[in-house]
């Protein structure tokens, strides 16, 4: 790591602070191993981690370190291997609660990615708190993680979808919130921060009209929490689901943020080993949160590779990890926006670095076809947000998304890249 | 430089100005297909001549990338006209073509479509070129089972 | 690895083969980094291989590779990283479904545990399937995994649960089968081979006669897939569930095995990007099997390596493993009866390498603490089978599992330190 | 040898040879607890003397292992007759010697209770060592409660 002086603590200041320490960030692009293939014998521009992100050497460590050294099953053995394992698995979760400002480690469920926490909450939460005629309210930009589990449940327990509007600028409506919000909505999902458009959702008024209306609010912070410092009761969001794997963290992670008093009334989702208390033919009681969440064996190597991951960014700090994305978006966005046959989905500001993009008569998967071939990964299609898509009359647009590695050459190499592309069409 | 074995000018020109873009009134065979990952879809209308068990008229109607767009209107050229059984080995040709697995002599039968051999050095793509031909292929079967 | 001119194919061929090349078992442990750890002073002897196993080389490089070459997401991706990638992982649920001779990828779905492959069965055949009054049939020896979920399934649609009986010695009580299935019976779920008492039972007579009574059968394969080779057809399952990280491979693999009539006719369980073909705001149709049942960003590198420990475990051979095992289980057998303190639960023959064992007047977790001091690792407590426990009048039991690796010396240091640890406790 | 570091002859006698097992008639405190993972498990019956504020019979059932069943036992021996606010402060400090963290003064309090010592040496038997001292003190916080 290249970072000048800076310590774990001194993270997560609000605005701009001075006398910042330097960070070289063309330095930490070394702990990423993988930024130094050559891809069809240009550098690798890996500009997809809006889907998943690169892994620095910490992290392919932690996992390494675990199976070479201390692979053991947690929590149930005797004997030191295991007990070094449950202390490591355990300090994760601890970390990720500080990471998000959650109070301890009772909050926070490992899940296999985001999915699988959102619907954690539409099984355990909803199955059990909804009833007949119920509404849910989600929004017009949900990731189809976001979306689908709560069309199972609606199905399953007769509840009513409603949608957030989107407003031609790629922002919520937020006028028409009071008008979906009725003593009928039991619960508000929403997306922190769009993983097509880009934009920033206002999620503190959407929780505090929500409660007011008597509903709880999940937040689904895939594209928020890897980007700008989150604080989950400075939020006062009722639960938070976002991807280990798209904050550095291993393939296989994920994670569930949870109030307490509603994980503690909650009826298990998964059951199985390391989940129970006490277990009769007939009938069991559960274990202490989080346990009573985490059926089996865990995803242990994944959980440990998680904390390193977090250890990693909050080195660099989640603020600096923050203005160094805003730099990237608007050097990228600077350029994309001077080509008239261009088109940028989402809001110009207050965005995050996700930039869904259509070029004039060429298809995305042209696009990303022939960005591939100058070693630069970007995605095209409908991003897991088919109805987002039709709304905007499109079946595929192509994004790139960048993280705090990303540098202004990657983005000169894209832009470059795309400018073949353009000229090659046109010819 | 490998991208144009990819995007060859017929292809672009087939991109641009599709072939047989349409539908078919009563068509013996109607088919919707769609690819989820990338969005591509595919209308595909077939007239069959059941005298002399050829194919009298096809149209497509779509929206997608540049190959399998082409890929739907070059298709559309070549099997018009053709018997069920040609069409049959033609199609299964192509799908060996774009995986690089036909022997020369077999792609010779392709003719202009030989512009798509060079998808095989993009696997991602296969799927988008052999799209339409899988389409035409399901339609078929389903007429030869009709008729069993 | 050291093995002499095997090759990938010559394996599970039934009985004892000839001219069977000699696998150089001591030689193979270099291929476990663990192996050579030294614990308290001592080599590091694992016994606690029902828990989880220890991870060769070859699955840890796999896991690194990916993560440092060609990490990417799955499906989605219109760029190299992500074709390599998505090959690879398909690849290894190729591999999964050669491994138990399963017709072919559509019948394999990844999972994090064999816990989580049940609860897929439970939440999505049983809810979908099962009706008020219906029965399913479960053993007295199962794992609270493939308990607890028909528990809450029980509850949910007021079934009822009844068990197989266990014999005297360790054994089902396939005699009173008959008299438990009956017209109702629409789910029969046991396992294949108990982590308690090591008692591998008789599936295919279980199978047979639930069929009979028009009854879908879930093995739960834990014990079984990575000791011994299984063939889901020729057993004729329905469904097989099993872990990964209990046969080499990372945390967070595991697999459900399902007949494709069946799958097809289940609605998803966990729902969300990927495993969708078209979603609009209020209603979705599915992927393809066997992506239909897996939501979100996969297990990629999980996945990954556990098609490496397949390929390590076919070099070897299933046929050789189970040979192995059962000489070292012997072995340990042998030595264990001479002592007239020791009590060993669980079959004399037809049995795996799960050897649990009480020592009279010495509680399971104080052997346990002993042996560990020594080097070996063993498990003490319940082993997430507590009904079991209080039918064999027990709280806990002492542990010993093995796998391939294990040596004759790593039993004679076990049989060392439990004789030092009986001394100590009669003196 | 570390071993015999936690398994002091005291406390192999304690195991071997409970003291003030069994149960009390109308007790103040029941208490049943039991630590899901290794399946000790615990009933504890505690008699107030209200009028002094002080425990006056403490006694306890069990099954378990050779540290858990020890502490039991030993913990009844120095609880009986103590003071609420001694047993109070007895239970932290035992609590943080199985950790290691207790001053050399504050473990001289403990008496023959320093046979635990050892336990900080092997943090998977702190649980074991612990489970009776939580569950008094959980006791005692209930009738603390009740009082108020
Ligand atoms: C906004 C949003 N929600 C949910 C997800 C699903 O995340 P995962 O694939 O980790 O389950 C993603 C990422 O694909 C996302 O961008
Ligand atoms: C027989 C049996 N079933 C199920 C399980 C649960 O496996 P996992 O922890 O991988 O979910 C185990 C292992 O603990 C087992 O031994």
């Amino acid at each position: 790591m290249s970072l000048s002086n800076r310590t774990e603590t001194d993270k997560v200041t609000g605005a701009a602070v001075c006398n910042e320490p330097e960070i070289d960030w063309k330095a930490l692009r070394a702990d990423f191993p993988i930024l130094s293939r050559k891809m069809n014998g240009h550098p690798l521009t890996y500009l997809d981690n809006a889907a998943t992100t690169q892994k620095p050497q910490v992290v392919i460590d932690a996992i390494k370190e675990y199976f070479e050294t201390y692979n053991a099953n947690i929590h149930r053995g005797a004997y030191k291997l295991s007990e070094q394992a449950t202390y490591a698995y355990e300090e994760a979760h601890r970390k990720t609660a500080q990471f998000i400002h959650a109070p301890g480690i009772e909050n926070i469920i490992f899940t296999r990615n985001c999915t699988e926490a959102i619907n954690l909450v539409a099984y355990s939460y909803g199955r059990s708190q909804l009833k007949t005629g119920d509404h849910i309210l989600l929004s017009q930009m949900e990731h189809h993680s976001n979306l689908v589990p709560w069309q199972l449940l609606a199905e399953e327990k007769n509840l009513i979808l409603d949608f957030l509007p989107i407003l031609p600028d790629g922002n919520l409506d937020l006028a028409q919130l009071p008008h979906l919000l009725s003593g009928r909505t039991k619960l508000v999902s929403v997306t922190h921060a769009s993983n097509v458009l880009g934009s920033i959702n206002p999620v503190r008024e959407i929780i505090r009209q929500a409660h007011n209306a008597g509903a709880v609010v999940l937040l689904d912070g895939a594209q928020s929490v890897p980007h700008f410092p989150v604080d989950v009761q400075d939020l006062d969001c009722d639960f938070m689901a976002f991807s280990g794997h798209k904050m550095l963290a291993p393939t296989g992670s994920g994670a569930l943020y949870g109030k307490q008093e509603l994980l503690e009334k909650m009826p298990p989702f998964l059951a199985g080993g390391d989940m129970i208390s006490d277990v009769t033919f007939q009938r069991s009681t559960w274990h202490n949160l989080p346990w009573k969440f985490e059926a089996g064996t865990p995803a242990i190597a994944e959980g440990i590779g998680f904390g390193a991951a977090i250890d990693y960014l909050n080195r660099i700090g989640m603020e600096n990890i923050w203005r160094h994305e805003q730099h990237l978006t608007e050097y990228a966005m600077k350029q994309l926006t001077e080509w008239p046959d261009v088109k940028i989905y989402g809001p110009k500001g207050n965005r995050t670095g996700v930039i869904s993009f259509a070029i004039d008569d060429i298809h995305p998967h042209d696009i990303a076809t022939f960005l591939d071939q100058y070693g630069v990964a970007i995605r095209a299609g409908h991003h897991c947000a088919q109805p987002l898509m039709k709304l905007l009359k499109v079946v595929a647009t192509a994004r790139a998304s960048f993280y705090f590695y990303n540098s202004n050459e990657d983005i000169d190499r894209f832009i470059d890249a795309l400018d073949k592309t353009r000229k090659f069409f046109k010819k | 430089m490998i991208l144009e074995d990819l995007y060859q000018e017929l292809i672009l020109d087939h991109y641009k100005n599709p072939r047989n873009m349409g539908t078919i009134d009563h068509p013996d065979v109607h088919k919707h297909v769609k690819n989820p990952f990338c969005g591509d879809e595919i209308d595909l209308d077939i007239k069959i001549d059941r005298e002399n068990q050829q194919i009298e008229e096809i149209r497509f109607k779509g929206e997608g990338c540049s190959i399998s767009q082409a890929s739907a209107s070059m298709l559309t050229e070549l099997l018009r006209g053709k018997s069920l059984h040609e069409a049959h080995d033609l199609i299964e040709i192509f799908k060996k073509m774009v995986k690089g697995e036909a022997t020369p002599e077999e792609e010779e039968k392709l003719g202009d479509l030989q512009a798509f051999k060079g998808v095989s050095k993009f696997p991602v793509r296969v799927k988008c070129a052999t799209l339409v031909w899988n389409t035409v292929n399901s339609g078929l079967k389903e007429i030869d089972q009709a008729e069993k």
